[in-house]
């Protein structure tokens, strides 16, 4: 890497950095914190015996829009250089829907 | 670690040299050798096959026999054949032709070759251990189950080691395409095997999970006493056919695409064109892969999934002539007011058009639902994917690796032979394969170790079972083409085919670092571009500077190895868990091993490079 | 629909020709001489798809052929340099859109002939009326077929009698792997899988006759022995081969000595296996009809020499896998003989595969064969009774 | 510039993706992740297909107790954030902190881990529900078993690092393995949710 020849300038971006890293993680928190928060929703929803009808789709949403948290705050997906990070992943997410759709739909018995 | 110390070794350095290499062309070279040797293997099955089913009634092999033969036929054909080949050309040529040093993940890549060298290994030590699989290589549960000897086992445990293998490979090659292209080299400037090939990477990367996760359940199933195809159990047959399909249908496009890559390099240059509809070919690629996930059941119509299924899978089925189409006619218009060489290369690629199309045919009649009750599991079948596979991923295997022996070995391959090897096989393939469509049709099902006189399957059977030893005198000449050439070893200059790719714009064989400087790519067929508009040499993209390079390396050998001795413990468990322990051990110690010494690699230096002479003879 | 497939038929009349000319089969086996109303409407969309694969394949062959002679290097060419075409969007848009029509074309009667083939609502006859169906529960097992005749109290294994000119529906099942049920003749394949769900299809010949079947799922050593017949009878005969049956109780006892022997060994080493006289499905074979069998196990000419030695060896040469090899007897030769005289009795009908062939037709419309119906009052009942299938599906 | 990748102090941004082979660990790396997802849809739709095949043995809401799933499920949600923590201080050059997080989340790994092992011997001795009892439950245990074994995988691979790394401090040649490691651990996560969504919620829904 570089050397020493504008320090100055090296402190400052580190200070930069260092801000916009802090800005990132209050918002991993806030992430965390509705992570936390749909969890509890989805474990009231089932100990609470509401309707099957109505509680599995909410608990499945749910979990999806868990995993998005996941995958685009922890795992930052949402920040530059993840193009083929996210490709491959909804590709992935392709392939899997399609499998778990067949073996829930056309195995019978 | 010097560039030219191991030229003159002895027998002992050069094995240990491709024991230890993370180089791809020799890996290329492993995977060819071992590719070559099982597809001959492979090949003697067939003809033990063929000959069993020349005369009607026939007792030359035992029905227990003829089904391990059958089963390890299509397993060994498909995953140690046909699989690694293409690997062969896609190390062989693909960094080359992307104008990178070297592929993303060196170690990764010889870790690949070396689990399916080991996965191959133990599948076939399965002949001599009691007996090989004996349910076709579908395995279909609960035949699977029920099948005594450990030949299943053998088979679960064997192709889930090779299968690791090819995932690595396929994710080696992703990276390498996206994060090591030469200056230039857009994804749209990509040459065709490069594009292919990437693809078929993606569809490794998403189908072989599928597999293992089926191989796993049958070795629960089988050695462990789970109950997933156990219908007393509660569990349920079908799943592992789904499981099956949904990897085993993206891996008949995984064998065919790179092959589409081979004539899409080969037909340009012989035709002195460039490819017809460039961007429609990518996009049909892409199609073909996307649609390729949605069809599987097309290999399930008769399993009662219903009509509303049936349907939808059926058209779904149908609708991939539409990208394949494209090619052909893509293919046909390259021609189409060229200068066309009839080089050996070149004749594979029109042996291939006419043989595909019907091949492609027979796939649609395949992919009418209802039509497919008649002809599902019968001699119709083995007609149509020995026509898309043989008549496809082979010819085009073949072509490619004539195409680029010179580039691989710097010498070039007798084209008389050459020509003589086409015919032979071309023609005996056509007489195996055609009539085996009426077969099908006039009630011969498949998978079968004798049919009965008196039925009229007589006459076709014989012709069959005749051109079956075609092929293998076409076969024979081949390999002593490859005998000759390399024992008189005549070099040839870096370009003889007057190509237009990168690759054929460093010497062959190219030295270990590849580009001595990175080349500069300034359009589709960067070589043709330089000949037409500048001195028929590539320009580089960077000054001469050191060239990093990545240590050669044992351990991927000793993980492999690690994992072959553990499957044995893990199969007959008792008193050979102890073999799971070792080789458990050995391959967590050999990754250990890997993740805490550092290896960052070496330079070759500058001072070095230049005493060498200008690599770039274009 | 009907139409336009009608106007394939010119070509089709040229193409059947060309595929007999080249030698078609055997007419009991083959798909391309159908003897019944599945295999003949497959046939025709095997013969679509067909001819527009033909279509398909021709053109790019001309041009194929056409390109490979014209564009080859001429000598002293060798320095020309043809132009680099790009592509061309008109082209590549008639070879997108030209296949997506022929594949529509294939995909409309595919559909179409899709649901038909599974569709298992009851024929209707002239007037309009719902008529009975006959149904039969068929189960497969390591290398032979058991059929059930449901509320006719029949059974029988390898060879299954139907009725010319009326569907017969099929329940299939397996009890151990997964065969494949396959009258090529006739119907299309469907495979019998070994767990709760039961696949349906329907059976309809067309002409008498004995139609070999096959099993077409790889199922073990003896898959490709595990051959079984259809004997389409017509329908009187039917009836009375049906009636034959029904008297059947296993306790008839043969006329010699000698047979009466054998009748008393078969049943202390063969009964806990096999039957004679309708049961439910066991172990090995339901023998009650069996010297009236085409073949013996399937397969074998029906000789005493095959059957002495199956007795004797239990098949173990002769059909490898087979499972009579765990049957724990040990028998004289003399005692064979015996059996083989006694199973050689075994003829409770008049209608044997030979009537398939002898060209007498007895016409019936089966009504005997399910005499509530015969009343005329029930029809709701029957309606209800079909209901209930339907649920259970 | 090959000795430079070891020198540690002084990285850039995106320290994981700053060298090549930093790059292509990192999208090799997502690009194995997706083949983990097609790995685990056929896991679950296996699960899925054989949850209701209990023949004799007991079935999901019977056994199912949700307050250890939820303790568990903090847990590992919670240890996906104090990973998250690591990488910030990865990203801060701040070696000792990263160092401290990680053992965090290791520590909070193990708690997990232990929860699910207490909870497979509670299953097969309270209830008799083993590997064999049926197919729902040889379902089950290989897709929470498969599961946990991502999960002792992950717990061997970060300590394994961080012992490694110990003494000498982040650097560009150990950053992307960090980096890739603690995406391994959020995959973990993302595969829990639906386990828990899946097989316990929907399980005790019936
Ligand atoms: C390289 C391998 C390969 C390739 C490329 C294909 C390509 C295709 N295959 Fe094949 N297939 C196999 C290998 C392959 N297959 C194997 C190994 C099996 C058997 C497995 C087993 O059971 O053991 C099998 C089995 C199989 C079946 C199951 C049969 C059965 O068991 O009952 C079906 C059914 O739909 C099918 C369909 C197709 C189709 C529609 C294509 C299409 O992709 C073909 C598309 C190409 C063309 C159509 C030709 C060119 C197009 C034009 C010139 C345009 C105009 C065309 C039209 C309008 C029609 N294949
Ligand atoms: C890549 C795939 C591939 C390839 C290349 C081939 C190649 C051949 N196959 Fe096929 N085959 C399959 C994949 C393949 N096959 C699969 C998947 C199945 C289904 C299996 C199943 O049902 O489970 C199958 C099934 C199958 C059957 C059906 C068996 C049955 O259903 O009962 C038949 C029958 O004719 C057959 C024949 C052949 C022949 C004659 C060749 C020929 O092309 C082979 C030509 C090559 C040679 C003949 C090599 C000769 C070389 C020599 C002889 C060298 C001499 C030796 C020295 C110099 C030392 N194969
Ligand atoms: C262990 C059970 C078992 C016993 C005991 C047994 N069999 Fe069989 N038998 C079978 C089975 C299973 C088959 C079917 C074999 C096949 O075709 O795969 C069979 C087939 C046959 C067939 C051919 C049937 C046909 O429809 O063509 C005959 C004849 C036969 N057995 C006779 C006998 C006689 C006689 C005995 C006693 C001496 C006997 N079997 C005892 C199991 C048994
Ligand atoms: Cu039964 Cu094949
Ligand atoms: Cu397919």
């Amino acid at each position: 890497m570089a050397d020493n020849t504008n320090s100055a300038n090296q402190t400052e971006k580190k200070q930069f950095y260092k801000k916009k890293h802090k800005e990132q993680m209050k918002h991993q928190v806030v992430t965390f914190a509705m992570m936390i928060a749909f969890t509890l929703l989805a474990f009231g929803l089932v100990m609470a015996e509401v309707d099957a009808m109505f509680t599995v789709p909410i608990i499945l949403i749910l979990a999806g829009v868990q995993v998005l948290f996941q995958l685009y705050y922890f795992m930052h997906m949402a920040e530059e250089g993840h193009q083929w990070s996210a490709t491959m992943i909804y590709s992935g997410i392709f392939a899997a829907t399609l499998t778990i759709l067949a073996l829930t739909t056309i195995v019978w018995w | 670690m010097s560039t030219t110390a191991d030229k003159k070794a002895g027998f002992g350095s050069v094995l240990w040299d491709y024991l230890t290499t993370v180089d791809h062309k020799k890996i290329a070279v492993l995977y060819l050798i071992g590719g070559l040797f099982f597809f001959i293997l492979g090949g003697l099955q067939a003809m033990l096959i063929r000959i069993q089913l020349i005369v009607p009634d026939n007792e030359f092999i035992s029905a227990q026999f003829y089904n391990e033969v059958l089963t390890m036929h299509g397993t060994t054909m498909i995953f140690l054949a046909a699989m690694p080949l293409i690997f062969a050309l896609m190390n062989a040529v693909l960094p080359l032709q992307i104008g990178a040093r070297d592929v993303a993940f060196p170690f990764i890549n010889s870790l690949g070759f070396w689990l399916f060298l080991f996965g191959g290994i133990f599948l076939n030590i399965s002949w001599f251990a009691g007996g090989a699989p004996d349910v076709g290589w579908t395995a279909y549960a609960p035949l699977s189950l029920f099948s005594e000897s450990h030949g299943v086992d053998y088979y679960a445990i064997g192709l889930q080691i090779a299968g690791f293998g090819t995932l690595m490979g396929g994710i080696n090659f992703l990276v390498t395409v996206i994060n090591m292209r030469a200056p230039g080299m857009t994804y749209m400037r990509m040459p065709l095997f490069t594009w292919t090939s990437f693809i078929a990477s993606v569809l490794i990367l998403f189908a072989f999970p599928a597999l293992t996760v089926g191989l796993f359940l049958l070795t629960f199933d089988r050695l462990f006493e789970g109950n997933f195809f156990d219908p007393e159990m509660g569990g349920n047959v079908i799943i592992w056919e789904h499981l099956f399909w949904i990897f085993g249908h993206p891996e008949v496009y995984i064998l065919i695409l790179p092959a589409f890559g081979v004539f899409s390099e080969i037909i340009p240059t012989f035709s002195k064109k460039r490819l017809f509809g460039y961007s429609s070919m990518v996009f049909a690629t892409i199609l073909i892969a996307f649609l390729g996930f949605m069809v599987w059941a097309h290999h399930m119509f008769t399993v009662g999934l219903g009509p509303i299924a049936n349907s939808i899978f059926s058209v779904a089925t149908m609708a991939i002539a539409v990208p394949t189409g494209i090619k052909i006619f893509n293919w046909l218009f390259t021609m189409w007011g060229g200068s066309i060489r009839l080089t050996s290369p070149m004749v594979f690629a029109l042996g291939f058009i006419p043989t595909f199309t019907i091949g492609g045919m027979t796939g649609v009649m395949l992919g009418a639902a209802a039509a497919d009750f008649q002809y599902h599991d019968t001699y119709f079948v083995v007609a149509h994917f020995h026509y898309v596979i043989v008549g496809g991923t082979i010819l085009g295997i073949f072509a490619g690796i004539i195409y680029w022996w010179p580039k691989m070995f710097g010498t070039m391959l007798n084209e008389k032979l050459n020509h003589w090897f086409f015919w032979l096989f071309f023609i005996g393939f056509h007489l195996t394969f055609f009539f085996q469509h009426f077969l099908g049709l006039m009630g011969m099902p498949r998978r079968y170790w004798k049919f009965l006189s008196d039925q009229g399957l007589d006459l076709f059977n014989l012709i069959s079972t005749i051109g079956a030893f075609g092929m293998a005198f076409g076969t024979i000449v081949f390999l002593i083409n490859v005998v000759m050439t390399q024992m008189k070893g005549e070099k040839v200059s870096a370009d003889p085919w007057d190509a237009r790719t990168l690759e054929w714009a460093i010497p062959s064989p190219p030295p270990f670092y590849n580009f001595k400087q990175e080349p500069l790519v300034r359009g589709l067929d960067p070589l043709w571009v330089e000949k037409m508009q500048g001195d028929g040499k590539i320009k580089p993209a960077e000054p001469l500077g050191d060239i990093h390079m990545p240590n050669r390396s044992f351990v991927p050998f000793m993980i492999s190895l690690g994992l072959f001795i553990a499957g044995f413990g893990v199969m007959y468990q008792g008193a050979m868990w102890v073999l799971a322990v070792i080789g458990f051990g050995i391959t967590a110690g050999s990754m250990l091993h890997r993740s805490l010494k550092d290896d960052i690699g070496y330079h070759v230096h500058k001072e070095e490079l230049e005493e060498e002479g200008d690599g770039s003879n274009g | 629909m009907k139409g336009w497939i009608s106007r394939f038929k010119a070509v089709m009349a040229l193409t059947v020709l060309a595929l007999i000319l080249s030698g078609c089969g055997e007419p009991f086996l083959s798909t391309l001489q159908p003897s019944g109303e599945g295999a003949a409407k497959l046939l025709e969309l095997i013969i679509l798809s067909f001819v527009i694969m033909l279509f398909v394949f021709v053109v790019v062959m001309l041009i194929y052929i056409y390109v490979v002679i014209k564009f080859r290097q001429k000598k002293g060419q060798e320095d020309f340099i043809p132009k680099q075409v790009e592509g061309s969007h008109a082209l590549e848009t008639l070879w997108t859109v030209i296949p997506i029509i022929l594949l529509l074309i294939l995909a409309v009667p595919t559909i179409q002939y899709t649901f038909a083939f599974e569709d298992m609502s009851p024929e209707v006859n002239e007037e309009g009326e719902e008529m009975d169906q006959i149904w039969i529960d068929v189960t497969g097992k390591q290398y032979w077929w058991h059929f059930e005749y449901e509320d006719l109290d029949i059974t029988t294994s390898q060879e299954l009698y139907i009725p010319t000119d009326r569907r017969v529906n099929l329940s299939m099942i397996s009890d151990d792997v997964i065969h494949s049920f396959w009258v090529p003749a006739i119907q299309g394949k469907m495979d019998v899988n070994p767990t709760g769900n039961r696949n349906e299809m329907f059976l309809q010949a067309e002409e008498e006759g004995v139609y070999w079947g096959k099993c077409a799922e790889l199922c073990g050593p003896s898959h490709s022995l595990m051959d079984f017949k259809v004997i389409a009878v017509s329908p009187g005969e039917f009836e009375e081969w049906v009636e034959d049956m029904q008297g059947v109780t296993g306790e008839e006892e043969p006329e010699t000595d000698t047979a009466l022997a054998g009748q008393e060994s078969f049943e202390e080493n063969c009964l806990s296996c096999h039957a004679i006289g309708s049961s439910p499905n066991k172990v090995g074979p339901n023998l009650t009809n069996f010297a009236d069998r085409d073949k013996l196990a399937g397969v074998f000419d029906m000789t005493e020499e095959n059957l002495y030695e199956w007795i004797d060896t239990k098949g173990e040469e002769m059909k490898p896998g087979n499972l009579m090899v765990s049957a724990p007897y040990d028998l004289e030769e003399e005692e064979i003989n015996n059996i083989i005289e006694y199973l050689m009795t075994l003829s409770p009908s008049e209608v044997t595969p030979e009537s398939a062939d002898n060209g007498v037709y007895i016409d019936s419309d089966l009504s005997d064969l399910f005499p509530e119906e015969e009343e005329g009052e029930d029809e709701e009942e029957s309606d209800e009774v079909e209901e209930d299938e339907d649920e259970e599906e | 510039m090959a000795e430079d990748v070891l020198k540690s102090g002084n990285l850039p941004e995106n320290p994981e993706r700053a060298t090549l082979e930093g790059r292509n660990k990192f999208m090799g790396f997502w690009f194995f992740l997706g083949g983990e997802t097609v790995l685990f849809a056929s896991l679950f739709g296996t699960y899925l297909a054989l949850r209701n095949s209990t023949v004799d043995g007991p079935t999901g809401q019977e056994i199912f107790g949700l307050g250890l799933v939820f303790l568990m499920t903090v847990i590992l949600l919670t240890s996906s954030l104090t990973s998250v923590y690591a990488m910030y201080h990865m990203k801060n050059n701040d070696f000792k902190k990263m160092q401290l997080w990680l053992g965090i989340t290791v520590v909070l790994g193990f708690a997990f881990l232990g929860l699910e092992i207490y909870e497979f011997v509670h299953y097969v001795n309270d209830y008799g529900f083993g590997f064999t009892t049926s197919a729902f439950s040889t379902a089950f245990y290989t897709l929470v078993g498969f599961h946990g074994a991502h999960v002792a995988f992950g717990l061997v691979w970060i300590i394994s690092l961080m012992i490694r790394n110990a003494k000498r401090g982040l650097n560009l040649y150990n950053a992307p393995k960090f980096y890739i490691a603690s995406l391994y651990w959020h995959f973990i996560d993302v595969v829990w949710v639906f386990i828990f969504t899946v097989v316990y919620l929907m399980g005790k829904v019936g």
